[in-house]
């Protein structure tokens, strides 16, 4: 699968994009989110209050409780702040 | 419908958007918003950063949603990215219709979306200090109230 | 609050009126609104008369209506009077504040007052004949819900 | 006093402005439409339906009941139709 970070979140992990295999056990986003917090400090800070993480799974918003696969693109950034 | 959707760093002209707009059919109706970076305090800058991959997609599905809900000819949405100075301009929203009601509403929806859907994170800077702009429950509350 | 009217026959630059009303202070937020001779079946044109005396005094309440009513930091409003051809831009309203929600609530204000007062009439000519826009029942129904 | 008229009442009467004398009798507006009436018959036809006109004293928008005086400007007019 492949990870992006925006904003924050980005910038507390120290990458903007990275490529992972499906983790054994992970089937949602939550899921996904205790493993990465597992990988190092850097994750462990940017998903340490999860109430301000915002996904998105292939494109679109989605919520924690979402399901994730291999080949899925998924994305974690702050709420937004456009326009 | 006729949709227009830019994520650019340049500026824009809302003369030659709101002429695209009206260049055909009966738009009698365009009602338009621009956002400005605030000219406040210390703040010498704010930085655009998005989801290239996601943001027009959100855009258009903003779009699609407000053509669904109000009779209208033309959606145009230009939004910008990377550093802007104080007074810039960010966004464009730019909407004709036979009716300026029907304008003047679906404007102000798809504002209220494009700021709690479009995937685009600010960065101040003041002074030497950066730091992103949080997310405000108004706005959450202002796209709500389209759900009644 | 900064209020510039102006009852013209030339066309006006919308861009132009933004910057001169996001030139100082914090507004971070502009709406507007342009109407258009419709382009519809044989309308050739449209010829706009006013009565010159009373426009500026009667808009310039409509704005202070609206000034009384939101935060605003400035209000345009450009009318164009004489001779339109189908497409051509009637008129601007351009209103500036600092959040958006007054902006846009204060420009929809500003058409609805604008259409059901301020002294304006408009003569179409269709093929070799001329006639007069009758009112709308539906702009004094829109202008009358800010009462409530 | 100074009478304007504008768009279809300017048309039917045949003029835009003219200057008159407060004529006897005439306290109000809707006194001044009777008296207009007479005038002729570009008047009779300008005023023939009362509820297609508007009128302005001193430009404001104003009701038929409102006084009128003999230095006063008063302009009669269809709707307004701008925007």
């Amino acid at each position: 699968m492949t990870l992006l970070y925006f904003a924050w979140v980005r910038q507390k992990i120290g990458k903007h994009e990275e490529n992972l295999a499906l983790p054994a056990g992970v089937a949602t986003v939550a899921d996904l989110v205790a493993y990465l917090k597992r990988l190092g400090p850097g994750y462990a800070e940017a998903f340490a209050d999860e109430s301000r993480i915002r996904v998105a799974v292939n494109q679109r918003h989605g919520k924690f409780d979402a399901a994730v696969a291999a080949d899925d693109e998924v994305a974690f950034f702050p709420p937004v702040t456009g326009g | 419908m006729k949709t227009k959707i830019k994520i650019q760093p340049e500026d824009f002209s809302i003369d030659a958007e709101v002429a695209a707009l009206t260049a055909e059919g009966d738009p009698g109706a365009v009602a338009s918003f621009t956002g400005h970076v605030r000219r406040e305090g210390d703040l010498a800058a704010l930085t655009l950063e998005h989801y290239p991959h996601m943001t027009e997609g959100e855009i258009a599905r903003i779009a699609e949603e407000a053509a669904s809900r109000w009779p209208l000819s033309g959606v145009t949405v230009i939004h910008r990215i990377g550093q802007l100075a104080p007074g810039a301009r960010i966004v464009l929203v730019a909407v004709a219709a036979t009716h300026r009601q029907a304008a003047f509403q679906a404007c102000e929806f798809l504002m209220d979306y494009l700021k709690t859907h479009a995937p685009f994170w600010k960065e101040e800077k003041r002074g030497t200090e950066r730091h992103w702009v949080e997310a405000h429950a108004g706005d959450d509350r202002a796209a709500e109230r389209w759900h009644k």
